[in-house]
């Protein structure tokens, strides 16, 4: 195969289907992934192809599925499970954080837990406060868990296919908001480093670390800001565990600014951790603090005025940019 | 019950009844219309068409001062006890003018005044909390009943068996009403599980449990009185109610996981249309009479609809409200931290 | 099972299954030792004596390659299974010499070389994981049967009914056993629940579900084999076996909640006595014979004893191991990014 | 009542007893808080006292019982629910995150949930992965939920006192290795403004925030120290949410250094939204970065070696002061 144009979805559904037809041992289990093809269509038809007993159809029983998907896990499958929203993620943290994230450790090192948990997340659909929620902050912060969350397509396809390889439980969390988007990706070109941060963007005067959706945001916001003469560097972190810090101590200790942008509540999430972090590795380069671009500290509106301004925007982005002093008013 | 009506029609229980589930299907293809039309907040709409008995049924064996928590699926349960179409179609288009002042939409109507403890995103996540209800009643006295509506899907979430298990072991007033539509999503309920038997597991329990035909809206309605009877004397129920989901899960959904047939035979699963064949056969109402009624409906439906289009979105200044009580201070909204961050010096 | 012994004994099952329950019980006794003796890893340590009948009943009905789960107070199932005393209670001691190396302790215990998924101090938390287990069973044909083990607490929770509901469903080789010891902590099973006839929740959920009196080890083995059979052969099932929690919850639990009477009369439910006074009455051993047999487990456990305060706690260096595979990065230390932070000039 | 001496524990269970005696809608509800007396043996024998009706026994059914408390909280109780482990949270975050937290925001204000769930956490008796955890980062993370951690005999009483007048609901985390911890309390004192730190401890050459038991951690290094001629002010924060930053913000400004010590896991934790928050208000009095001193990012240990060491210790936050070069080895 060569580069194709193609869907955020449908590259998912494309790491999905390779690594089904490469390995017997991978099976999708979750509700609606079967029959309905996935509430937002990624695995569309796949129960055709591989059939029921690897394309499994489950009832309602979120903290089972992720339980069961352990099991397996540890008896010879491969198994990819699926949380329709990261919102339900509450109900299963028991048997991610207790059991899929520590199996290992607590076992002294016998076995892995070798599983994919594939959810959604982000605002954007008017679902309100249950199904529009940015989870990551809850995953990332608990040991034993790595944790993918492609912004691009090419992402989506090549980040799913390592998730898939890695020897420990990842939760792979989609963007509600991406699925439509059109992107380039090459299967079978070599894909970039798992755990290694893309430089979407290079500019001198403030690094802007992002991932998921809001790395549109990001790039959306510095186009703008670059028709004011401000250059800011765009980071995609692909993943938050592993965290690459590499590739962001170099460009931010060239800037001197920061700014970190998640679509997570900001108290206590993943953004006070990028901020935290970056203050850490680049404290004696930073002429003013990391600014934190994050969620509201506020439950998600179905309104859709105030659920489009309950996360950050690319107009937030680029005003607080501003107020830095950098750009138009400037 | 909020309905406002001027032409003298039959005193029966039947023909109440009637109204109310007709009441509840307009209200519910308006909320279609509203999407059609742009107007929704978003595409998560359910529709409990097809499972009109359901909610007049048990809503009428209900007494003020009970209270319930609904599923996603909740507008008609709702409608049964009391709310006003404006301002549930007013919520559904997310509009300052809803129940919950646009914040909430379809899946989380909520109205303390009524009763209405909330309807839930999270399926099954409503359950427990009519054990609470239940506790406040026996603790409090007040003599209410606390009622679950549910759908056949949240038999697959074990907080349900952890709630009628307490229901039970305490003797609660707690009534588990599941609305069985033979559907989650795309899978049938015998995708879902080996035993559709559904009230068998609440016997397990403890609690006393059966299974009404959901076409007749009497039957539902008499199981719902016996059981809430014995639910307010201390004896919880669980109350399986057979239907049949017309329409898709959600408004996009077209349901191409069902063959034709089988809709069209679901459908004959009508509670309403059941409801007038036998008032006009029984000679308890005519066809002009009950064409009147269903006229006046539409009427309420579509002031309903005009009402939730001229409402106007929530402002910005409540998006930080709410959060937490009236008088605590509001979270600093993110643009406001950074303004104080970069304005340090 | 890996004992050994060296005399001669009566070739009968009911021998074995005595030999294998005075092991698990004066293992359990050593633990008590330990604990007493300040060398366990805290006294989260919870004791089967008086399920030993659960145990071994079951563990013997179950072939190589099985696997399975426990919950908290799974010493004996694990022995029964097949573990080794020495690194059992050398794990229990926290010791780098135990089953995992001193990090997972009594409740985390797990060996995949003998089937053990692992220990679970989480009341129900292993249950799921046997549905999967039983799903990679049927998708990689291997004929193994997943059997979980849990208490009757663990039916309280909803993750039972999840896991029940998926292996009916999904006709998977999965045995849940639900080792009915009349307590959760100090909860008797009649204030935890309306109806303590647990096997009729399973039923309802399509399994095929039965109770049987954890006194008897042969009963408890017959139930068990037709069982294991069945689920082997795609009909999951649900095995509660009735017996009595001898003992406090944990070692400092002195159940002040049981009246002496009470107590006095559990431990009438004594399965190895029971197993011991049938040898002897119906002459299949001496008391002889069995005393010997007693004797030389009593100095297996105390082996088992000498080799876990013989052990020495795991190496600093073994913290930040195992977080993640082999070859992946270790977490960074804090003190070590201390350093690094404030070395930056 | 004056100034009594009285335990960590005692001083709980005299915080909920004269609640529930001034107010008969406050109830109890959990596993083993009746006939057992709590785990930890808090509410020992009241149910005596308040009766079945009040002190309630519960099924082992964290997420249930956590639901039953939001229904019994939106219907006229005060409900005191309990999770016997704060490791338990995981299968409750569903009820509390979604529910409890969001009820009166999704609802418009209708009503809230005035119910507190206490529990506890730490390490400290050598219990395990699955009984040994912090996990507050996942409630401070969570808009809508407060949260107070009691470091002392007199805030375990007046903290808990005030957690029980609260609108909306309050997850109170307890720590384990406090429980028989004696100190002063004088329950008719009026308590320190719920929400606001104390500061236990000054010092001109470094603020320690920290909080639970951590807070002792603190102050025992501070005092080591102080020999090596280092003054480090200690301050409890008692509530991350509300978190109090007027109180430490001049503290931080003057002393020009800050230390974190907080008992969860480091990455996207307390630690995290602390350093960020810290960095963000003092940013230019900062001589070094804010120092984090937080849980290892791995799970706990039932060795009693590796537990120890998996949390900060007072050794740990010495030797980090000192690594300032401030103290000894300056
Ligand atoms: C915990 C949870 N899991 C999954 C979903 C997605 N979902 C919404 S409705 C639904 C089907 C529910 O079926 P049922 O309970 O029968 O209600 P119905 O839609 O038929 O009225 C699903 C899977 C959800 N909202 N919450
Ligand atoms: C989820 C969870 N809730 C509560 C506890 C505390 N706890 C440990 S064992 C136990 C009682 C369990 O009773 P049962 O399942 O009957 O097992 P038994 O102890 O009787 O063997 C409780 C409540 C726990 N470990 N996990
Ligand atoms: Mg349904
Ligand atoms: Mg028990």
């Amino acid at each position: 195969m060569a580069t194709i144009e193609t869907t955020y979805r449908d590259a998912l559904r494309l790491a999905l289907t390779e690594a089904m037809r490469e390995d017997d041992s991978v099976i999708l289990i979750g509700e609606e992934v079967g029959v309905y093809g996935g509430a937002y269509g990624v695995t569309k038809a796949m129960i055709e192809e591989f059939g029921a007993h690897r394309v499994i159809d489950t009832p309602i029983s979120e903290p089972a599925i992720v339980g069961a998907a352990v099991g397996a896990a540890m008896t010879g499958l491969r198994p990819v499970a699926e949380l329709m929203y990261v919102d339900f993620v509450g109900m299963t943290m028991d048997q991610l954080a207790n059991q899929a994230a520590k199996i290992r450790y607590m076992f002294g090192g016998q076995i892995g837990v070798p599983m994919v948990l594939r959810t959604q997340g982000g605002t954007g659909r008017s679902a309100g406060a249950q199904h529009s929620q940015s989870l990551e902050g809850y995953v990332m912060h608990t040991p034993g868990l790595r944790l993918a969350m492609p912004a691009t397509v090419a992402d989506a396809y090549h980040l799913l296919r390592q998730a898939m390889r890695q020897p420990d439980p990842v939760v792979f969390i989609e963007h509600k908001g991406l699925y439509t988007m059109k992107g380039e990706v090459d299967p079978d070109a070599p894909p970039a480093e798992w755990g290694r941060a893309a430089v979407l963007r290079e500019g001198a005067d403030l690094v802007i670390v992002s991932y998921s959706r809001q790395v549109h945001y990001a790039l959306a916001a510095a186009e703008r800001l670059a028709s004011e003469g401000v250059e800011a560097a765009v980071v995609d972190l692909r993943t938050l565990n592993p965290l690459d810090f590499d590739t962001i101590r170099p460009m931010v200790e060239a800037a001197g600014r920061a700014m970190v942008v998640s679509e997570g509540v900001m108290t206590s999430g993943v953004a006070a951790e990028l901020a935290a972090r970056i203050t850490e590795e680049c404290f004696d380069f930073l002429e003013d603090p990391v600014l934190r671009v994050a969620g509201e500290d506020i439950p998600i509106s179905v309104s859709p005025l105030l659920e489009t301004n309950s996360v950050p925007t690319p107009d937030l982005i680029v005003d607080t940019v501003r107020k830095i002093g950098l750009g138009a008013a400037a | 019950m909020a309905t406002s009506m001027t032409a003298p029609r039959p005193n029966t229980r039947l023909y109440d009844f009637y109204r109310e589930m007709r009441r509840v299907r307009t209200f519910e293809e308006r909320v279609g219309e509203l999407f059609v039309r742009g107007q929704s907040a978003g595409s998560m709409l359910h529709l409990s068409i097809g499972e009109e008995s359901a909610a007049v049924g048990v809503g009428a064996a209900m007494q003020a001062g009970d209270t319930f928590t609904t599923h996603h699926r909740g507008h008609g349960i709702f409608l049964a006890r009391g709310a006003e179409p404006d301002r549930m179609m007013a919520e559904i288009a997310g509009k300052e003018s809803g129940y919950c002042g646009g914040k909430g939409g379809s899946m989380h109507i909520a109205d303390m005044s009524l009763g209405h403890l909330g309807a839930n995103a999270i399926v099954g996540g409503g359950i427990p909390a009519v054990v609470g209800a239940g506790l406040s009643a026996r603790n409090l006295g007040t003599g209410t009943v606390s009622v679950a509506f549910f759908g056949d899907g949240a038999t697959g979430q074990g907080i349900l068996y952890e709630s009628l298990n307490m229901a039970a072991l305490w003797q609660l007033p707690c009534l588990f009403v599941c609305i069985n539509n033979q559907y989650g999503m795309g899978t049938r309920i015998d995708r879902a599980t080996a035993n559709p038997n559904l009230h068998e597991r609440a016997a397990a329990f403890g609690l006393s449990a059966r299974t009404v035909d959901g076409l007749s809206v009497e039957d539902v309605a008499d199981a719902a009185e016996e059981m809430i009877a014995d639910a307010r004397a201390g004896r919880p129920g669980f109350l399986a109610i057979d239907c049949y989901r017309f329409f898709g899960h959600a408004r996009k959904d077209k349901s191409p996981y069902r063959a034709d047939g089988e809709e069209a035979a679901g459908r004959q699963k009508d509670p309403v249309s059941a409801a007038r064949t036998k008032l006009i056969v029984s000679g308890l109402a005519s066809v002009e009479a009950l064409d009147a009624l269903d006229k006046e409906i539409d009427a309420e439906m579509d002031g309903a609809i005009d009402f939730a289009v001229a409402g106007t979105e929530p402002p910005m200044a409540a998006m930080f409200r709410d959060v937490y009580a009236p008088g605590e201070p509001e979270p600093e909204p993110v643009s406001a931290r950074l303004s104080r961050v970069l304005a340090r010096d």
